[in-house]
């Protein structure tokens, strides 16, 4: 990072606020264009069926409708849904754009509608008939891996999609040296991401051009427009997504859906733009799902806190469907298994299972909150059965400063860190000896409270690309207009993160302008170069170094410019204060704007030089970032009805170098708040026969103001090593440490009921009932 | 079957003949255009829609348009017209939202801004917990609350020494 | 979501709407603020085919006093319940009760008619309305006539209306002198519909002796009842926290509890215990002025 | 969803037997039931109106009846879809005699789907709870008659 600090590392006002305020933002729903029709789609209220036939011809002659289409027409049409996850000998599980032969999960499309309006569409929706043969739906994945269970796919001999290993370290000699060995089952359930705008695509075609525009509420607009491109069987530069405003995504829009292709391929038939919005009960049925894992933990450990070794069993539950990255995030959790800590010997085994439901994939996190969450849990296991203070267990774990960069025996180094450091900042700002101390008198009057810890790291700036199947790199284009101003065009297409203001002011400080000066345009294939997207905390880490680069290298250019006009050294100029001057004679100046416009007139310019000011970069991270940092909470659990009250939070986070602390800080609130819902509320519940009964936010609870106290929020800095920025990542950072912290207090709250652990969420009859069991027992 | 209403928004008249089973929030955003009031959960609990009819904030996906027939209404769009605003068109609320970072993806945002204005009016000096309660039927995914708390609380504050 | 095609009529009295109502019969839906029925019909688990809306008829939304109890016009919203002035000074439960529901924006719309009408087994006023022992108002084109609250709920989303008539008023005692309310609710914590919701009323007389006690249990059950049994367990007994707590534990007595994802049947019936011993605690210090 | 309950009903149970296997009759006394036309032995098409208050949807599906014991048990299959979604169950009856009457009891369980079971989940037990005891209730009433 430059060491000059005019805008860097300022809590500056957004710059994308003004219209999102003011109710002037697009999001997909807002796109209106002449003539547009809308789609609706009929879903199987089946987890599990045949499809005997669909009979579409009173929907077909309903008033306003357009077009319907059924799987059986769609079949060779379209492609199926890419899975971009390579494991050895994984099975395939394509899905279809609808369904012509057989459903898999409640709410997978099997026929469509396009009407000349919203209504008419919904109307229609309810005049096809389809005539399903039920068939046994395999919901539970321990059950679909027993001998007889259904199996999902015809041909196949049972329902593991694959399994995966990975061992570091010598195993058997951790657990034979071990003092102790403690087993756990920890449970990572499902949940439903619940971006507060659910998806949605408008499509529109344009014969003459062979032009075929998709507005898409999504995260990854480049690899959409590639997908999209092969799924319709049309070439790639055909095809252009913009991705307007979106209105959330925690890695829900990270993906390729069935939607996106079919709306193209209706608005290039029809030749009429086609719009389809997702309901939320569409969006909690059939957009993405995030973590569902059973996790058997062993840890092996000596008498002195020592751990020696993890064996993790892993079931991750796949649903019945490949979706891009479905198969690939639980090997993530194996990858970060071994935590913040010197752990010498880990094996990871996991079995993808098939089940008639959703297509798990990323949410906040993406197999690393599991991880996190398992090795938390486990620590505080540990620190338990030889009552330790988890503090000083976790500290006699960590590695110590001088092995950084340190490898861990699953595979990867972590650049740079100092958890010591963040531990101790977030003891000291907790209090945590008066917060123990109070405890002890709180439980004297018979009150159950419960203090939970947590150090985590994570992997973030999505990363190398030799680690990501779709390449790791991201891209950005700076352009110098004529008059001056600029415009830096980013890969990565943020969604709330607060790029447009965190590039505008790395723009800034390295041009000498204001921040006001600087545009950031994003989410558009036809405008910004190719990217990969935004997710895995990588739009500042990977697509801001991009853009460093760029606007580094016209810097550069301009240098050599102004040095050229002024007859001083470029290496002696100093850019500020919209001019670039000579270090050592302010004198020898010229105004930011002279420069630029000498560069476009191209009257004297120096030899081989190039008129003009563009410049674009591909940056390829070296490594990944591992941000880190430590979490303290406390919960007051009601002894009479069970229900679990946070009363304090405090949280240190590490994400190296800061180009805008507010916005640092927004994303640790938000990513401990999503915390909060896994932890205390949050659970998508399939019943026995694969109906999703938690279908609408009347039964699916996410995290109310009144649900959360103040959040104390502190931060250390440890710049990372591999980039040039010396920048982490943040966006995931906070629901990766704060689930096992909450987690942890409510185990703590629990302890003197003899309960070791319970699993989440912590609704309340769950607690209850552990009280109740807990009491008797004593008794 | 058609109805025919009229309706004031955003101090503008209006006549429309509609269907009576349109939605007041489809009437706004897709009759009138005025795409600033969003749909999030269509069960009335997420407050994406929250609109002001007759001064009230109501979730506009869970009222027919037919039902706010000879009403005023305030929309997001609307809202600046409101209060006195500091010369850059934002009434103090949507100022205090923008200087808190209140927001992150924005879609909640035009329904917490028109709640916290309600609330505002009803009890001009919140405390952290008034602001929690009066916020609980607008769900947002993004910020965790907390600087959307410290938004009111400066609105608040704002609107105190304007009105001197 | 989008409700399915209705006819749709306005009418600006009562007679016709009564009138309405009594010529589309179960075909017709009554629509008040909307926020029990317009969800269902977005959902299109309700379909009428007929929706009459009363939302614009004059002179019933009101909280007036006459003939000694407090009249309270069935269009009457939550929110202005929760602020009247009348029902906090005369009344509070039902004030208390009114700002449990939903949030602020449901609170402005949604009326206490619509609410009683929908019965609705969650429901929030009507364990008020049983505590208080209300008198229910019922128009037809016949003329009106009272139900007693306590025969008004008769089983999930059923009531003692009849076909053609419209609710139009409820009618609340105020509360005595040295009588003391509270209602006090486990709310679900997604829709915050009351898993369980209990309103006790207590009013004592000489040494704390208890003279009389309401208790409407909601949540619980398919419809919201009045726990007598829990009642005559407090009836002439002297207030102490041992006698709310044993009279407490009759609440679900006679009561099959609903089982969802939310709740068990057995966690209802213990949480209608705690949340009865919660109520009666509250209102015996209201009742002594006290909280 | 499991349901399962006992009834006494005012008739032996070669009445009751004969009632509930009498389609013309139990389309009388099954609420909201608009037709039942056999379509084969034991097998019977069926239009119904099911639900409660503003709930309330048409369904079209079949009733089947299987290992018949006359007069003593029986077991039949319900399967209905309509908008509002479906219900697929199969279910026991027993029928014993005490003192002249029939002590009768069901058993069975219920897979519901669609739009009912996701929104509907807290009140489809008690709405189909309330269904059973009103055609029980009803028959009750039919045996009496006779």
């Amino acid at each position: 990072m430059p060491a000059a600090t005019r805008y860097l590392g300022k809590p500056l006002k957004r710059k994308e606020d003004p219209r999102l305020i003011q109710g002037l933002a697009h999001y997909v729903d807002d796109i209106v264009l002449p003539g547009l029709h809308h789609a609706a789609i009929l879903r199987s209220p089946y987890a599990h069926a045949q499809i005997r036939s669909v009979d579409v011809s009173k929907a077909q002659s309903a008033p306003g409708v357009v077009l319907v289409l059924t799987g059986a027409d769609l079949r060779g049409s379209i492609g199926a849904v890419p899975c971009a996850a390579q494991i050895p000998d994984m099975k395939a599980a394509p899905r279809p754009v609808l369904a012509h032969d057989r459903v898999r999960f409640v709410g997978e499309g099997v026929a469509v509608v396009v009407a000349t309006d919203r209504y008419a569409a919904r109307d229609a929706i309810d005049l096809i008939e389809v005539d399903y043969e039920p068939l046994t739906p395999v919901v539970d994945p321990e059950k679909a891996l027993e001998k007889g269970s259904t199996v999902l796919y015809d041909g196949y001999k049972d329902n593991v999609a694959y399994r995966w290993e990975l061992e570091g370290g010598d195993l058997k000699a951790a657990f034979k040296k071990a003092d102790k060995v403690i087993k756990q089952r920890l449970v990572n359930q499902r949940l439903i991401p619940v971006a507060m705008e659910t998806r949605g695509v408008v499509a529109e075609y344009k014969p003459g051009e062979r032009q075929l525009t998709l507005w898409s509420s999504t995260q990854i607009p480049h690899l959409l427009r590639t997908q999209i491109a092969s799924m319709l069987d049309v070439p790639e530069h055909s095809v252009r997504v913009i991705t307007p405003e979106v209105g959330g995504g925690f890695g829900s829009k990270l993906n390729v859906y069935v939607e996106e292709a079919l709306l193209g391929y209706l608005a290039m038939r029809l030749g009429k733009p086609v719009k389809w919005i997702e309901t939320r009960r569409e969006n909690m049925q059939g957009t993405t799902h995030g973590r569902d894992q059973i996790d058997d933990v062993e840890v092996a450990f000596k008498r002195d806190g020592t751990i020696l070794g993890l064996r993790i069993h892993v079931i991750a539950d796949l649903g019945a469907y490949y979706q891009l990255l479905t198969p690939l995030i639980p090997t993530l959790t194996g990858l970060m298994a071994s935590g913040c800590y010197k752990i010498p010997a880990i094996r990871t085994e996991i079995i993808g299972v098939l089940t008639n439901k959703m297509s798990t994939d990323a949410y906040r996190g993406a197999g690393r909150p599991e991880a996190t969450y398992l090795v938390e849990r486990a620590l505080d296991l540990v620190a338990a059965e030889l009552k330790n203070d988890p503090a000083d267990l976790r500290r006699k774990n960590f590695p110590k400063l001088e092995d950084f960069p340190y490898a861990t025996p699953t595979g990867i180094i972590y650049d740079s860190a100092n958890y010591p450091r963040s531990l101790d900042l977030a003891l000291k700002m907790s209090d945590y000896k008066k917060l123990r101390q109070e405890q002890a008198k709180a439980r004297k009057q018979g009150r159950c409270v419960g203090i939970g810890l947590s150090t985590y790291v994570e992997i973030c700036a999505m990363g190398p690309s030799s680690a990501m199947p779709a390449g790791g790199w991201e891209s950005a284009t700076v352009r110098i207009e004529p008059s001056g101003m600029i415009n830096i065009l980013t890969g990565a297409s943020p969604h709330g993160q607060g790029q447009e203001t965190s590039f505008a002011q790395l723009g800034a400080e390295i041009l000498g302008l204001e921040p006001d000066d600087v545009n950031v345009i994003h989410g558009d294939t036809s405008i910004v170069p190719y990217g990969i997207g935004t997710f895995g905390s990588r739009g500042t880490a990977v697509g801001g170094v991009a853009a460093y680069q760029s606007l580094m290298k016209l810097r550069e250019k301009l240098a050599a410019l102004a040095g050229f006009l002024l007859g001083e050294d470029p290496s002696k100029l100093v850019f500020a204060d919209m001019k670039i001057f000579s270090k050592f004679q302010p004198k020898k100046s010229l105004a930011f704007g002279e420069v630029v416009a000498a560069a476009y007139s191209a009257k004297t310019l120096p030899p081989n030089m190039e008129p003009g000011l563009d410049a674009t970069s591909f940056y390829e991270p070296k490594n990944f970032t591992f941000p880190f940092g430590a979490h303290v909470c406390v919960v007051e659990i009601d002894t009479e009805t069970g229900d679990v009250r946070l009363i304090k939070y405090v949280a240190v986070d590490d994400c190296g170098n800061v180009l805008n602390p507010l916005l640092v800080e927004g994303q640790v609130h938000g990513g401990i708040v999503q915390a909060f819902g896994q932890a205390m509320l949050e659970e998508a519940v399939y019943d026995e026969q694969g109906q999703l009964i938690t279908g609408e936010l009347m039964d699916y609870a996410i995290p109310r103001a009144s649900d959360m106290p103040w959040m104390e929020t502190g931060r250390t800095v440890t710049p990372s090593p591999v980039n040039p920025l010396g920048v982490k990542g943040v966006g995931e950072a906070g629901t990766i440490g704060a689930t096992p912290a909450l987690a942890n207090a409510v185990a703590d709250a629990l302890a003197p009921f003899g309960v070791r652990h319970v699993d989440m969420p912590f609704k309340r009859e769950r607690i209850w009932k552990l009280m109740q069991k807990g009491s008797r027992r004593a008794k | 079957m058609s109805a025919e209403i009229q309706v004031r928004v955003n101090g503008k008249s209006y006549e429309s003949q509609i269907e009576p089973r349109l939605l007041l929030v489809h009437y706004l955003r897709d009759v009138l255009g005025l795409t600033g009031t969003h749909i999030g959960c269509e069960t009335s609990l997420c407050g994406a829609c929250t609109v002001l009819l007759d001064g009230k904030t109501v979730k506009s996906c869970t009222v027919l348009a037919v039902q706010a027939s000879g009403s005023e209404i305030t929309t997001i769009e609307g809202l600046s017209a409101q209060a006195p605003t500091n010369g850059n068109g934002l009434h103090p609320v949507q100022e205090a939202f923008w200087e808190k970072h209140g927001l992150q993806c924005g879609y909640c945002t035009p329904g917490m801004i028109l709640a916290s204005v309600e609330l505002l009016r009803a009890n001009p000096n919140p405390s952290q917990p008034e602001i929690r309660h009066a916020l609980s039927g607008n769900l947002c995914r993004c910020t965790g609350y907390q600087h959307i708390v410290q938004a009111v609380e400066f609105a608040a504050k704002k609107m105190k020494s304007r009105k001197r | 979501m989008i409700p399915a095609p209705f006819e749709y009529a306005a009418p600006k009295t009562l007679e016709e709407a009564l009138r309405l109502v009594e010529r589309h019969g179960d075909e017709a839906k009554i629509l008040a603020g909307g926020h029990s029925l317009l969800p269902l019909m977005k959902l299109r688990l309700a379909q009428p085919r007929y929706v009459i809306d009363i939302g614009r008829l004059r002179g019933m939304s009101y909280i007036r006093e006459e003939n000694g109890h407090i009249a309270i016009g069935a269009l009457t919203t939550h929110a202005e319940i929760e602020s009247s002035n009348l029902l906090r000074a005369k009344c509070p439960l039902l004030a208390e009760t009114a700002a449990a529901i939903g949030d602020v924006q449901v609170r402005n719309r949604g009326t206490l008619g619509g609410n009683l009408a929908h019965a609705d087994p969650a429901a929030d006023y009507p364990a008020a309305l049983l505590a208080l022992d209300v008198e229910i108002v019922a128009a037809s084109t016949a003329g009106a006539r009272t139900i007693p609250v306590n025969e008004f709920f008769l089983d999930m989303l059923t009531t003692a209306l009849r076909p053609g008539e419209i609710l139009s008023q409820v009618r609340v005692t105020p509360l005595a002198a040295h009588t003391g309310a509270a209602y006090e609710k486990l709310p679900q914590p997604a829709s915050g519909f009351a898993i369980v919701g209990v309103a006790a009323r207590l009013r004592l007389g000489k040494g704390g002796k208890i003279e009389d006690a309401g208790v409407g249990v909601t949540g619980l059950g398919p419809k919201a009842f009045r726990a007598e049994a829990v009642e005559k367990a407090l009836r002439g007994k002297k207030a102490s926290d041992k006698i709310f707590t044993d009279a407490a534990r009759y609440a679900a007595q006679g009561v099959e509890p609903l089982a969802d994802l939310h709740a068990s049947a057995d966690y209802r019936r213990e949480m209608a215990s705690v949340y009865t011993r919660r109520a009666l605690k509250r209102a015996f210090a209201r009742a002594q002025g006290k909280a | 969803m499991k349901l399962s309950g006992q009834y006494s009903l005012p008739a032996p149970p070669a009445k009751v037997w004969a009632l509930l296997t009498d389609p013309g009759r139990l389309a009388k006394l099954l609420p909201g039931c608009e037709r039942l036309d056999p379509e084969g032995p034991d097998r019977f098409k069926a239009a119904v109106k099911f639900g409660i208050a503003a709930i309330s949807g048409k369904y079209a599906g079949t009733l089947e009846f299987f290992e018949k014991k006359p007069p003593r048990s029986m077991r039949m299959r319900l399967s209905g879809k309509g908008l509002p979604g479906f219900v697929d169950g199969t279910g026991q009856v027993e029928l014993a005699e005490k003192g002249g009457q029939t002590e009768l009891r069901y058993s069975g369980e219920a897979q519901v789907g669609g739009m009912v079971a996701a929104v509907g989940q807290r009140m489809i037990e008690g709405a189909a709870r309330k269904i059973v005891d009103e055609f029980f209730a009803a028959a009750a009433e039919e045996l009496k008659k006779e």
